[in-house]
């Protein structure tokens, strides 16, 4: 078992969640496709901790935990702001980020 | 659990962890897959919870067992449910049309996910990355120990930068979420009169249910002409696509009634069954889904809505005679 | 620590302008008189730098020099040569009487209703007028390059709403493709002078790193310190560097100036923005442009301004034929007016690269008389624009037998236009082809094809409108009002004693421009044959 | 004495500037502060001729040093005035001639509004005059050359409501501009090689002949290019014809009498700049001697008494400038010629005038007739001045022009001899055509005409203002000559400035004054002839082409106008173009690019977050791309 199969599959739950980033138009999903993709990360960082012996791989995935976790309570939070004032949880709902 | 620790403890990877591995990786992807291809968000967020359990184990094999608690108790346990209710909060268009509506979106997007994930893959090719060190060393203490002398010393400075954005955002996600009133409540007497002067809709809104026959809120009431109500039912089921229609057999009754009080009083028939936009469809509760699945199960409803709106303020002016 | 006057001079017309632009909407009148008495102190101030100037003393007077950042070797250095003198002089005797003459220019049109308390256009007009003169005194006051740059640059924004904000009145098109025709102009000027801003910024961070790469206690903004260790040998630009150096400078303030074939912003500019405004652009703003090419290009780059001259040579002679020929070809007297400017910045080019005294002592003349005849020539056009709604010279004739003295005024301004003895162009213009001659004979011979050329344009201006049998619209034109006569008077008079006697102007600025040729290293060429006297 | 130089300027000067800025005021009055002005420093004039008479022969040189002008460097001009003997016989002409003239305008222009203007712009004219002859150096002559011409547009314009006369002054300026650009050309020539250009250094310097001959011979021919646009010489003459649009006291005392000749004065003042160019000095000659038969040309041709008048005036000025071409032999003749032209032209302008006023200013010759009874002074003036200019023997005239002659055939050589015949074939025209103004004006049947307005002339003789100037100007039509003659005081005068010689003439004195009068008398017999027989026609008959071109003044305008003005109308209209379409174009085009560029780029910013999430991640890959190539690299 090497630590290349982890950060293969790291590699690859990464880019499956980019993906759903890319494609899926409800807010709630594509925020779900993004903890995948932090997900991914951590996986790898955990990898990275065995492989090099020491703990501060693993220090790092602490902290993205954190603050996915923040961000998890803000993101949210926005998207029921949003829900709330459009009556929709799609990202394309409207060009919104044009003027 | 046991094994797989002691699995993960050793510096040299076993066969057991390969099968562990070799078993469990499919199905993080297929979790992953299915996060992205799910139709239903709810779906969605049972994959992803499944694919972060994996994850977890895999932790856990890697000799970082206070994250894999973690990444269970707080990740798939706290955060997924958080998910979860905001699904129940806003998830009204529960299931997501995978039709694409930007050009080119989905070409763009597979190219980006090749591209990255062809070049990350060929970056850890090339990478020089070695065999596992091994965490015994480090987890000597135990691994909490490890993590908890390393935490608050060298990364004390971000441990406390993070503990104040939590905060922050715990008290940004109450701000953002709490609506501040401005303005001083209406007055019951002020909405009154707001109402009759907008004119849309005087008295109550219709009570849901057929001639008491049915009581269920899906279940919208019908007009004199005989065609169902919109007002009567709640929007948010609507917006669901969980409306129950009217059944048939119900409206074909209400019809002979009035034939039978036209005959009673001897004059001519007038009221015809009236069509209706759900007829051919069964009324079941699987049937309800399809208006929506088909995504324009908003604009139809929307539709309908407006009949209703139509019909109120003839019928406010009705009764307003009488 | 004495009195910093340079300093005072460029920072009362600012305060002026933050203090009228402060005044309530409702009391118009008081703004103008506000801005009236600043632009006055600062006329007393220009007088007061004026009289503190010793002609023979040091090269630069008033100096004031203060650290300002000092990570980067920017100071806080203001100085006046004769020539840097003469042309804040020229500044601060301009703006008074532009503000006289638009006076109401900038009023609320009729019918035009104040949208809110806070519709303030009379002040933001004159303070916009301030706040240029300011500028463009700090301008003419820095001699460090980096101050320089900040002014040259600064001034566009408030010159960008000057011409986009204010036009004439009732215009022959109508108002809607009027203000089109403005912020055309108005966003043509920004983005020309930008771009050359731009080029110099490049030029300027080049100029600080070969500087901070040589000199011992880092690079240097200070054109002094710059001068002094170039003269001293502490200091040497590689060929390719000075030249290119040079022309990132000088493309700046050729678009500024403005030389062929980068000219064609300024009639736009001055054709659509209110006489005033025009007035400000050539006579003020775009004296910037020559006075810095005199300044920097020829005492920062000399080798490369050497290396220049033949076809600095070439585009001002270009200019001085094209701008008078386009001059002649113009339907439009503001337009006219404009491109006579142009004719004459040649002139003034052509003057700064004869490297001869007599040239560049021609061309700082020439930059104050022009300022003066074409603020005579424009403001008359603008009041003639004013009574009659437009600019088209086929509109008029005959306005002569209505309002002679506006005819008699126009004239004397189309007369220091094209240069006529007695008027101060002619002294100006004379020295800039005898300096030209001596050393271009070939140069100064063509020059002086601008000098018929300046007659045709001049005149048929003056036959068209002026003269002719009357016109039912120039008929009952009205004569120039007091205030009018009181605007343009002074500057005739001034026109005319400057033609009878330059001296004083000579005296100041001879010194200024022996300097200026001696960090060159050229002198006048020697007579060919000694005259006995 | 010297400080006086400076008060002969100041009446005048002051006079334009208290009439130009005096307003309405002064409306009553102005004329009379004009001519009592003018009158003023005539006064001087005479004081400072009687202190120089008082003087040696070798000393009649006073200059006035009034302050320093342009000191720049090597170039040093002042305000310096030179009055010597050749200043003093102008400043003589200009005051007299133009105090006269003053007064002549006071009834001239009696109905004229704009009276008080009109004394303005003389004095004006007075000022720059004076400048011009009085000034010490190049430049400030300068200075003067502009300032007449400046005048000389401000009064051919005078009447600006007819657009013939706006575009007259604008014409006559800018002609003039041209010849100026020779003056300047020489100026910076003269500074160039010289390093001053104060006649009191250039002029002994060339006389030294330390330049080249190629630079005198520029410089000389750039003076001649002046003087030609200021005496209306071929090439630049076109202007003096139609100044005539201008009132006729204008017409008498700039475009016959003062201004005109200022070219004259320019060469014989540089008379040594062009001993030392010979070539300069030829092209002098052949452009006086062309200028004198084309005048005499167009002269004879001309139905406008005011434009027939102009063409005799370019005629004279030609033969002064053959004169002066001639050098010092011809100097004094070309001053002496100058002089009396400037007495018998001006009465004879003022007698036209005087015609005209009577004639409800009818200026068609055609339209005249026996005249002599109704205006009996102006008749006899205008007959003084006549036979003055055709040269009737022992008057003014006679003297001059013979000397002219005989100094042409001492030319010495073909040239002289044909010198002498274009001189003598100018004399027999000069006679010709003057005779016909004669008889048309004041002899034969009355062919008035009602004018435009129906108004049937009255002719009348013009008031005591206007006659007595015309008597004045007669007498010295008359005498001016004679007096001169008398004992060569004009000679002698003259010549401690403009030197004199001795041509080797193949003919005499007496030959040349006999074969004068003779070709004069030619002259006279063809005009009575051809006119004086017979009863006029009304309608000036088709004639040949050479009198059709004659009319139209030999095509010059026409050849201006194909020459000059169309091409240069189309090179304006060109450049305009080019200007807005191609200078302009490649600005506006660049901006064109760069806002369709970025109209196109706009498009990508569609506003769809997941779009610019796509964009995000394909800048990431790309930058994870780039990273690993730069590694394999």
């Amino acid at each position: 078992m090497s630590p290349e199969n982890y950060l293969h599959l790291a590699a690859l739950l990464f880019t499956i969640g980019a993906c759903g980033v890319l494609v899926r138009r409800n807010a709630i999903v594509v925020f779900m496709c993004v903890e995948l993709m932090l997900n991914a990360g951590n996986l790898a960082l955990v990898a990275f901790s065995r492989m090099h012996g020491n703990l501060d791989g693993q220090i790092m995935a602490f902290f993205v935990m954190v603050v996915a976790a923040a961000e998890v309570v803000v993101g949210l939070a926005i998207i029921v702001m949003l829900y709330r004032s459009r009556h929709s949880a799609s990202v394309d709902d409207a060009s919104l980020m044009k003027l | 659990m046991s094994t797989l620790t002691a699995l993960a403890a050793e510096t040299t990877t076993s066969g057991g962890e390969a099968a562990q591995f070799w078993i469990l990786a499919p199905i993080a992807v297929a979790g992953g897959l299915g996060t992205v291809l799910m139709r239903r968000a709810v779906h969605s967020a049972l994959c992803l919870a499944g694919t972060m359990v994996i994850l977890a184990l895999f932790y856990l094999a890697n000799g970082a067992y206070f994250l894999g608690v973690v990444q269970i108790v707080v990740y798939t346990g706290a955060v997924m449910m958080l998910f979860l209710f905001v699904l129940m909060l806003v998830g009204v268009s529960a299931a997501d049309s995978l039709k694409e509506t930007l050009k080119g979106q989905r070409l763009l997007a597979a190219a980006c996910g090749l591209g990255l994930g062809i070049l990350l893959i060929a970056g850890i090719g090339q990478a020089s990355v070695g065999s596992f060190t091994g965490l015994a060393e480090a987890n000597a203490d135990g691994n909490v120990q490890g993590l908890a002398s390393l935490l608050f010393t060298r990364y004390v400075v971000a441990f406390e930068v993070t503990g104040v954005l939590l905060t922050i955002a715990a008290v940004g996600a109450t701000l953002l979420t709490h609506r501040e009133r401005i303005e001083r409540n209406k007055t019951q007497r002020e909405q009154a009169e707001e109402r009759v002067r907008s004119g849309e809709q005087l008295p109550p809104l219709p009570a849901p249910g057929v001639y008491a026959r049915h009581n269920a809120v899906d279940i919208p009431a019908l007009l004199p002409d005989g065609r169902p109500s919109d007002l009567s039912v709640n929007p948010t089921l609507r917006e669901r696509g969980q409306v129950r229609e009217v059944h048939r057999q119900a409206l074909a009754d209400l019809a002979a009634i009035e034939r039978r009080t036209a005959e009673y009083q001897g004059r001519a028939v007038t009221v015809t069954p009236p069509r209706r936009a759900g007829d051919a469809a069964p009324a079941t509760d699987e049937g309800n889904d399809t208006p929506a699945a088909e995504g324009g199960g908003n604009g139809d409803h929307g539709d309908n809505g407006d009949n209703g709106r139509d019909n109120g303020p003839d019928a406010a002016g009705e009764e307003a005679r009488r | 620590m004495s009195f910093p006057l340079l300093t005072a001079t460029a920072v009362l017309p600012a305060i002026g302008a933050v203090a009228t632009a402060a005044v309530p909407a409702a009391r118009r009148e008081a703004a103008k008189w506000l801005a009236l008495l600043f632009s006055l102190g600062t006329l007393a101030l220009a007088a007061a730098v004026l009289l503190n100037f010793q002609p023979g003393g040091d090269r630069y007077q008033l100096t004031e020099s203060h650290a300002w950042i000092p990570a980067f070797g920017v100071r806080y250095e203001l100085g006046v040569d004769g020539i840097g003198v003469a042309m804040i002089a020229l500044t601060a005797v301009i703006v008074p009487f532009l503000i006289g003459a638009g006076w109401n220019d900038a009023d609320p049109r009729e019918g035009e209703t104040p949208a809110g308390r806070r519709w303030r256009p009379t002040q933001g007009f004159f303070a916009l007028i301030l706040m240029v003169q300011a500028m463009v005194i700090m301008s003419f006051a820095a001699t460090d390059i980096f101050l320089f740059y900040i002014f040259f640059e600064a001034m566009l924004i408030p010159m960008y709403f000057l011409i986009g904000g204010f036009g004439d009145r009732a215009g022959e098109h109508g108002e809607e493709r009027q203000s089109k025709q403005r912020t055309y102009a108005a966003v043509k000027f920004l983005l020309y002078n930008l771009a050359g801003g731009l080029i110099m910024l490049a030029a300027v961070v080049g100029l600080y790193a070969a500087t901070a790469g040589q000199l011992e206690g880092g690079g240097t903004f200070s054109l002094q310190a710059i001068t002094e260790a170039r003269a001293a040998g502490e200091l040497t630009f590689a060929q390719n560097t000075e030249r290119l150096l040079f022309l990132g400078f000088f493309l700046a303030f050729a678009i500024k100036a403005p030389l062929w074939p980068l000219h064609t912003w300024l009639p736009n500019a001055m054709g659509e923005s209110t006489a005033p405004v025009a007035v400000l652009i050539t006579a003020v703003v775009d004296k910037v442009g020559t006075f810095a090419m005199l300044r920097f290009c020829l005492g920062l780059f000399p080798e490369a301004s050497v290396w220049a001259t033949p076809v600095v040579l070439a585009l001002a002679l270009v200019s001085i034929v094209y701008g008078a020929l386009l001059a002649l070809g113009q339907r439009d007297m503001k337009r006219l007016i404009a491109y006579a400017s142009i004719s004459h910045f040649g002139f003034i080019v052509l003057g700064i690269f004869a490297m001869t005294s007599q040239g560049q002592s021609g061309a700082t003349l020439y930059m104050v008389n022009h300022g003066i005849a074409t603020a005579v020539l424009m403001l008359v056009a603008g009041f003639l624009i004013s009574r009659r709604g437009s600019r088209l010279i086929a509109d008029y004739g005959g306005v002569q037998k209505a309002a002679p003295v506006l005819a008699g005024t126009f004239l004397v301004g189309g007369l220091a236009t094209l240069s006529l003895p007695g008027t101060g162009p002619f002294v100006s213009e004379f020295l800039v082809l005898v300096g030209t001659y001596s050393r271009y004979p070939v140069a100064g011979i063509i020059a002086c094809a601008g000098i018929v050329l300046a007659a045709l344009y001049v005149l048929i201006l003056y036959q068209r409108t002026m003269t002719g049998p009357t016109r039912s619209t120039t008929e009952r034109m009205p004569d120039l009002r007091p205030r009018e006569l009181a605007v343009v008077g002074p500057l005739i008079a001034l026109v005319l004693f400057l033609g009878v006697f330059p001296k004083p102007l000579t005296d100041i600025i001879d010194p200024a421009v022996d300097h200026t040729l001696s960090d060159v290293g050229v002198e006048d060429p020697a007579p060919e044959v000694e005259a006995r006297p | 004495m010297e400080s006086l130089i400076g008060l002969l300027l100041a009446p005048p000067l002051l006079g334009a500037a208290v009439l130009l800025l005096g307003g309405r005021r002064l409306d009553r009055v102005g004329h009379w502060i004009g001519t009592a002005l003018a009158a003023t420093s005539f006064a001087v004039a005479v004081v400072l001729f009687a202190d120089l008479l008082g003087r040696d022969a070798g000393d009649r040189t006073l200059t006035q040093h009034l302050y320093s002008w342009v000191p720049v460097g090597g170039f040093q001009a002042d305000i310096a005035f030179r009055l010597d003997q050749l200043s003093m016989t102008f400043v003589l002409l200009v005051t007299s001639v133009g105090t006269l003239i003053h007064l002549y305008s006071v009834g001239y222009m009696e109905h004229d509004e704009r009276r008080r203007r009109f004394f303005g712009y003389l004095n004006l004219f007075l000022a720059a005059m004076l400048l011009l002859v009085l000034a010490d150096n190049y430049l400030l002559l300068y200075v003067g050359w502009e300032g007449v011409g400046l005048a000389s547009f401000l009064l051919i314009g005078f009447w600006q409501h007819k657009p013939s006369a706006a575009t007259a002054a604008k014409k006559a300026f800018v002609v003039n501009r041209v010849g100026d650009i020779g003056l300047a050309i020489a100026i910076l020539v003269m500074f160039t090689t010289f390093g001053t250009f104060a006649f009191g250094e250039v002029l002994p310097a060339a006389a030294d002949g330390g330049a080249t001959e190629t630079t005198m011979t520029l410089i000389g021919l750039m003076l001649l290019l002046a003087a030609c646009g200021k005496s209306a010489q071929v090439p630049l003459q076109s202007w003096l014809g139609d100044a005539m649009e201008g009132p006729t006291p204008v017409s008498a005392l700039i475009h016959a009498a003062t201004m005109v000749t200022a070219g004259v004065y320019l060469i014989v003042r540089s008379g040594a700049i062009f001993e030392a160019a010979p070539d300069a000095q030829t092209a002098v000659i052949v452009v006086g001697a062309v200028t004198l038969i084309f005048g005499a040309i167009v002269g004879c041709a001309k139905d406008d008494i005011k434009k027939a008048l102009a063409g005799s005036t370019m005629s004279q000025i030609g033969y002064m400038m053959l004169a002066a071409g001639l050098g010092p032999i011809g100097f004094v003749f070309a001053i002496m010629h100058l002089v009396t032209h400037g007495f018998f032209k001006a009465g004879l302008f003022l007698g036209a005038g005087s015609v005209m006023h009577g004639m409800n200013d009818e200026v068609d010759m055609r339209r005249y007739g026996g005249l002599r009874r109704y205006m009996p002074i102006t008749f006899v003036t205008f007959g003084l001045g006549y036979l003055a200019i055709i040269g009737f023997p022992y008057l003014s005239g006679f003297f001059s022009k013979d000397e002219i002659i005989y100094a042409a055939f001492g030319r010495g050589g073909t040239q002289g001899w044909i010198l002498g015949g274009v001189t003598l074939l100018g004399a027999g025209l000069t006679a010709y055509y003057m005779t016909r103004i004669m008889i048309l004006t004041f002899f034969g049947e009355k062919r008035w005409q009602p004018d435009a307005a129906g108004h049937e002339p009255h002719p009348h003789e013009s008031p005591r203002t206007m006659t007595i100037p015309m008597i004045v100007l007669a007498v010295g039509s008359v005498s001016a000559g004679f007096l001169f003659n008398l004992n060569h005081a004009f000679v002698d005068w003259l010549s401690p400035v403009t030197g004199i010689a001795e041509g080797d003439s193949p003919v005499s004195h007496l030959t040349v004054s006999i074969a004068a009068t003779t070709v004069m008398l030619i002259g006279v017999a063809i005009a009575w002839w051809q006119y004086g027989r017979r009863p006029v026609p009304e309608h000036a008959p088709t004639g040949r082409w050479v009198t059709r071109a004659a009319r139209r003044d030999l095509l010059q305008d026409d050849f201006n106008h194909a020459a000059f003005v169309l091409p240069g109308n189309y090179l304006t209209r060109g450049l305009v173009y080019v200007d807005h379409k191609l200078v302009d174009g490649v600005v506006n085009g660049t901006a064109a690019a760069f806002g369709g560029l970025s109209g196109r780029l706009r498009r990508v910013q569609n506003g769809y977050a997941r779009s610019y999430a796509v964009s995000m991640f394909g800048g990431a890959a790309l930058l994870i791309a780039v990273t690993l190539l730069m590694r394999a690299v």
